[in-house]
C-alpha cells in the first residue's frame, strides 16, 4: 500500500477543489449533520427533491481531512438525478466497499477512487461520514422528523 | 548532561517485530514499555499470583508485599509518602475521584473552580459536571498569546472565593515548560483553595517533589510513564485525604460492615475498594524503578532537547505551523501543514512508519482557542533520539511535497 | 459429561516454580491465569501497543481493533452485544457505578433497594451509601436456614417499592448452586424494579446467557476468571445504558466539550471515560476464548463435582462444620474446625502447600448470620483436580491432629 | 519453617486456656480495643495501675486466632508490676521481635516463644494486635484523653 493508493488524484483534486460545498439555497427537503467525535470531522448534507422524487440538488458544508471532504463533493456530485431508493443503493454499496465487505463495482463510478480506504482502518470512517450523514437525513425524512 | 539517553534497545515494539523500526512520536498519548515491565508482570502471574490483604498464606504473603512495595517506589518516585498515593486506573479516574469525593461534598453556589480552556477534557468535564451539582462556578485562567497557562495569570485569577485550582502542569498539546506550581499552591492556599496537578504529561518527564509543589492532588497514568496500561495514581496529601469521602465502596477498603451502615479503613485503602489492580502496580513500581535509573533530570533534559529540535526543524519548512512556546519547551510539538488536515498529514507519515498523533488531543475547548479543528503532534520520551527528529521533518517534506506537487 | 478437566500443565503457578506442586484452593478470591492469557500480555505490549481510538497510524489501529474484538469475545461469553459490555477495573467497579450513577438519579425517599445479608460487602456496602444519599431504604431477603438466598424468598420480599434487586448470582462463602435469575427478573419488572446481579463468583464458573437472564446489570470480575488484574465488566441493558447517566468523564467518553458544557459519546464509549485498561480487556477475551475452549458447562460440571467431594469428604471429619447447601452446590467450601480459628487452620495447611482462605471473605454480616467470627475456604476451579480435595482433606485432619493432640 | 516453629507449645497453652480473659473488677486506669478488620480479629485491653505507678490489675478480652489470643494472655500476665516506662519498652522490643527486626532477648521472658511470627508475615499483624491496644491505650490516657 503507498500514499498514492489511498489518495487517488480524483480524491485530492476534490479535497482541494470541493463541489457542492456551502449551503443549499431553496428549498430542502431532507438534511442531516454527523460528526467523528474522535477526530473532529464534520459534515451536514443537505438535499432537495424535485419531479419524480428525484435528487434535483445536494450540497454539503464542514471542515475534515481530504478523505471525508472529497467523498462528500464527489457524492454530492452523484446525488443528483437519482431517487432516493437509488441513493440508498448507491450508499449501501459506498459503505461496504470502503469497509472492505465488497469489491468495487461499476456503478460507483468515480467512488470507486475510495477503494483503498478499506487498506487504512482508521480513515473508514471519514470516508464514510458524509454518506452516514445522507443515511441520517433520508431515515428522518423517511421517518416524518 | 546533555540529555542524551539511548535505550530503544529496551524496548521490544521499537526494534520492531522483525527488525522493523517504528518511529514511535505518540508517547504522550501512551508510552512503550521497556523489558523489565514486562517480565515483572510475567513473574507476577508465574509466581506470585494471589489477591492481596485477603489471605494469610504464603502466596498471599508475596503478592501483599509485592503490591505494597510498589507503593513505596511511586511514593519515592514523587517524594510522597506511601500512604499518600492511592492506586487507580489512570489520570481521568483520579481527577474524577476527587469532583465526586472531595468537590461534590465541599463545594457550594457561589465557589469558584478555577480551570483553563488549555486543559485535556479529563480535568474539564468533571469540574463542568461538579459545577453543575454544587452550584459553583467554573472559571479559566486567561491564556498567554501562545495559549498556554502562565503563573502569573494564575496568580491573577485566584480570588476570595476560589475553592479549587485544577491545572495540567504540562499541557498535553502545547508542550509548555512545567508550571512552577509551588507558586500556584502558596496563592491557593492563602485563600484557602485548594490545588489539583494534572501530571498526566509532567509525572512522566521530569523530576517531580510533591511535597514541595505543596498541591493537595496530583493525578497521573501509569501507561505514559512506561508503566502497564489500567493504573494510575491519585496522590492526596495526608490530611485532605483523611477528610474525604470513599468513592468506590466495597471489599477492603471497609473497617466493619453492619447490615445497615459501615466504617472504613484509613487512606490509601480507604480509596481502594475491591481488588486492585495488582499486577499494574507491580509493573508500574519497576517503571518508576527504570525511569529513576535514566534519571528523571536526565529524561527532562533529553526530551526538552528533542522537543525544542524537533520544534525549530519544523518551523523551518515553509508552510508548517507550530503551536506552544517558541523557545524552551518539553517534548510535545504540535503542528499543522497548511492546506492538509492534520489527519491525512498522520496518515503520510505512518506510510514512512512515522506514528504521530492527529485530532483534537481531548482538548476541544483548546483547539477553538488555537483557531484549528486539528493539529498533528509529535511526542517524544527516552527511548526517542535525534534520528526520529530526522525522520520526522524528512517525513513532513515529503508530506507537504505529495499533497502539494505529486497528482496535482 | 462427568466434569472431569485436567488442563494443570497451563498454569505456570500451579506446576511451581522449581517443580514444588502448589494446591491453590482460593481461585474464590482470584484465579491463576493459564499461559495463553500471559502470552497475549506479552504480545500486546510488544506489538501492538498504543492508545487505542485516538490515533490514525497503524499501530494504533491494531491496537484498537484488539480492544474491540476483545470486547465482541466478552460479549460472547455471557451473550450480550458488544455494546452492552462496559470495561471496568471489576465487579466492586461495576457495582458502584450503578449505585453512584444509576441509584443516586432514579432513587427517592419511599424506594426499596433489595439485596440480602449474604452479599459480598461490594455489593452491599454501595447500596448502604445509595440510601443514605437518596432517602430510598434497604431491604434484606430472608435468608434460608442454611443462610443462602433462595428464589422464592426473593420473590416474597419483593414489593411495589422495590426500584432495584441486587444479588449475588452465587455466593463467595456459601457455594449455592446459582439463582435462577430469569424468576427473578420477572418478578422485579413485574412491579418496575431493575436487577443487578453480581457474577463474580458465577460468570467465572457456569454457562451464562444475560439475555435469557433478563437481569438489567451483571458485574464480575476478569481476575477471578482467569483474566488479568485491572479489568471487569457492567453489562447492562441497551436501554438502561442509554438512559444511564455517564460516570467517569474526560477523555474518549466525549461528543463535544465547550468551556461551559459538554455532550457524550454512546455506551460503551459514554462509561469509560480516560484510557482504558487496553492490555487487560485483551487479557480477559482471551481468557473468555479459553474458557469457552474448556466448554464452561464442563467447567461448571467439574466445579460442582470437586466442591460436593470436599464438603461430604470434610463433613466426615469430626470437629469440622462445613457451611453452606448440604446437598448439590458449587466448588466454593467454607468450613472450620473445632476449637481452631480459621487462620491458624490456614496457616498450618499453608505449611503443607494448600492455599485457603481464612476470614470474613468480605462478608462480615454474613459471618453474624452463620454465628463465627470467620471461615476457612477452599474454592474450586478448572485446574483443581480430586487429587487437590485428597490432599486438603488430609490437611485438615493433620491440623487437627496439630491442634488438638501435639503439643498438648 | 515448621508449624511447631510458630506454635509454641506455650502458645497453644495460653491459646487454649487464656489467662486475665474477661472484664477487669474494679477502677481501670487505662483501656483501649483494636481489631484487625481484614481478619476479624478483636481485642479490648484494660489496666489499672497501682501505688508506685506500677501495673496493679491487666485484663484483654477479645476474639481471634491462637497466636493474638496468646499474645494477649502472655502480655496481660507480665505486665503486672511494671511502670508504663517498661511496659512501653517491653512493647517495642516485642512488636520489633515479631516484625523480624531484631532478635529475641531475655527480657521478653516467655513472649520470647512469638518469635517465630517474623517467618510468618501474614500473621505478623495478629501477635502484636493485643500490644498495639496497649500501646493505643497509654497513649490516649498519657494524651489525658
Ligand atoms: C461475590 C463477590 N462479589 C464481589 C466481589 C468483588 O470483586 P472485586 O474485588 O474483583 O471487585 C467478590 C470478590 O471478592 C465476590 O466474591
Ligand atoms: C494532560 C492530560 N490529562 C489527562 C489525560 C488522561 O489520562 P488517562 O487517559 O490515562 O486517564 C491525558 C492523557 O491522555 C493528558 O495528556
Amino acid at each position: 500500500m503507498s500514499l498514492a493508493d489511498l489518495y487517488r488524484e480524483i480524491i485530492l483534486e476534490h479535497a482541494r477543489h470541493p463541489q457542492h460545498k456551502g449551503p443549499l439555497d431553496g428549498p430542502v427537503t431532507l438534511q442531516a449533520g454527523l460528526d467523528n467525535p474522535t477526530c473532529g470531522d464534520e459534515v451536514v448534507v443537505q438535499v432537495r427533491l424535485g419531479p419524480g422524487g428525484l435528487v434535483e440538488a445536494a450540497k454539503f458544508d464542514g471542515v475534515g481531512c481530504s478523505i471525508s471532504m472529497a467523498a462528500a463533493s464527489i457524492m454530492s456530485e452523484m446525488l443528483v438525478g437519482r431517487t432516493l431508493a437509488q441513493v440508498k443503493e448507491l450508499t449501501e454499496s459506498y459503505t461496504a466497499m470502503v469497509s472492505g465487505q465488497k469489491a468495487p463495482t461499476d456503478d460507483l463510478q468515480d467512488l470507486v477512487a475510495f477503494a483503498g480506504v478499506a487498506q487504512f482502518p482508521m480513515r473508514v470512517k471519514c470516508a464514510a461520514l458524509p454518506f452516514h450523514a445522507l443515511q441520517k437525513g433520508i431515515s428522518r425524512y423517511e421517518g416524518g422528523i | 548532561m546533555s540529555g542524551r539517553i539511548d535505550r530503544r534497545q529496551d524496548f521490544p515494539l521499537l526494534v520492531g517485530p522483525e527488525g522493523a523500526e517504528l518511529t514511535y512520536l505518540d508517547s504522550a498519548a501512551t508510552a512503550q514499555k521497556p523489558e523489565v515491565v514486562l517480565a515483572a508482570l510475567a513473574h507476577y502471574y508465574r509466581y506470585d499470583n494471589a489477591n492481596v490483604y485477603r489471605g494469610v498464606y504464603s502466596l498471599a504473603a508475596r503478592a501483599t508485599a509485592a503490591f505494597e512495595a510498589a507503593r513505596e517506589k511511586v511514593a519515592r518516585f514523587i517524594h510522597a509518602d506511601p500512604d499518600e498515593v492511592v492506586f487507580t486506573r489512570g489520570t481521568t479516574e483520579s481527577i474524577n475521584m476527587v469532583a465526586w469525593a472531595w468537590a461534590r461534598a465541599e463545594l457550594k453556589p457561589g465557589d469558584e473552580i478555577l480551570t483553563s480552556e488549555a486543559e485535556h477534557h479529563s480535568n474539564l468535564v468533571p469540574w463542568q459536571e461538579a459545577a453543575r451539582a454544587t452550584g459553583a462556578e467554573l472559571r479559566f485562567v486567561p491564556l498567554s498569546e501562545d495559549k498556554t497557562v502562565s503563573v502569573d495569570s494564575v496568580l491573577g485569577a485566584i480570588s476570595q472565593r476560589t475553592r479549587i485550582v485544577a491545572l495540567a502542569q504540562v499541557s498535553n498539546v502545547l508542550g509548555n515548560l512545567p508550571l512552577e506550581v509551588a507558586r500556584i499552591s502558596e496563592a491557593a492556599h492563602r485563600v484557602g483553595a485548594v490545588v489539583l496537578i494534572d501530571g498526566a504529561q509532567s509525572v512522566p518527564h521530569l523530576p517531580i517533589d510533591v511535597h514541595a509543589m505543596d498541591a493537595d492532588f496530583v493525578a497521573f497514568s501509569g501507561h505514559k510513564m512506561m508503566g502497564p496500561t489500567g493504573i494510575g495514581v491519585l496522590y492526596g496529601k495526608r490530611q485532605i485525604l483523611a477528610a474525604m469521602a470513599p468513592f468506590h465502596f466495597g471489599g477492603e477498603m471497609i473497617s466493619h460492615v453492619d447490615p445497615e451502615v459501615s466504617t472504613y479503613k484509613d487512606a490509601p485503602q480507604k480509596f481502594e475498594g475491591g481488588t486492585p489492580p495488582i499486577a499494574q502496580a507491580i509493573g508500574l513500581g519497576v517503571a518508576c524503578d527504570y525511569l529513576s535509573g535514566l534519571d528523571m533530570a536526565q529524561v527532562m533534559a533529553h526530551d526538552r532537547r528533542l522537543g525544542e529540535l524537533a520544534a525549530s526543524r519544523l518551523r523551518e519548512v515553509p508552510g508548517v505551523h507550530v503551536y506552544g512556546p517558541r523557545g524552551d519547551r518539553m517534548g510535545v510539538v504540535s503542528f499543522n501543514l497548511d492546506g492538509v488536515h492534520a489527519h491525512d498529514v498522520a496518515t503520510a507519515l505512518d506510510q514512512q512508519g512515522i506514528c504521530v498523533r492527529a485530532g483534537h488531543h481531548c482538548c476541544q475547548p483548546l483547539m477553538r482557542q488555537l483557531g484549528v479543528a486539528a493539529t498533528a503532534r509529535a511526542s517524544f520520551y527516552a527511548y526517542n533520539t535525534e534520528q526520529d527528529v530526522d525522520k520526522l521533518t524528512a517525513g513532513v517534506l515529503s508530506t507537504m511535497e505529495f499533497f502539494h506537487h505529486v497528482a496535482r
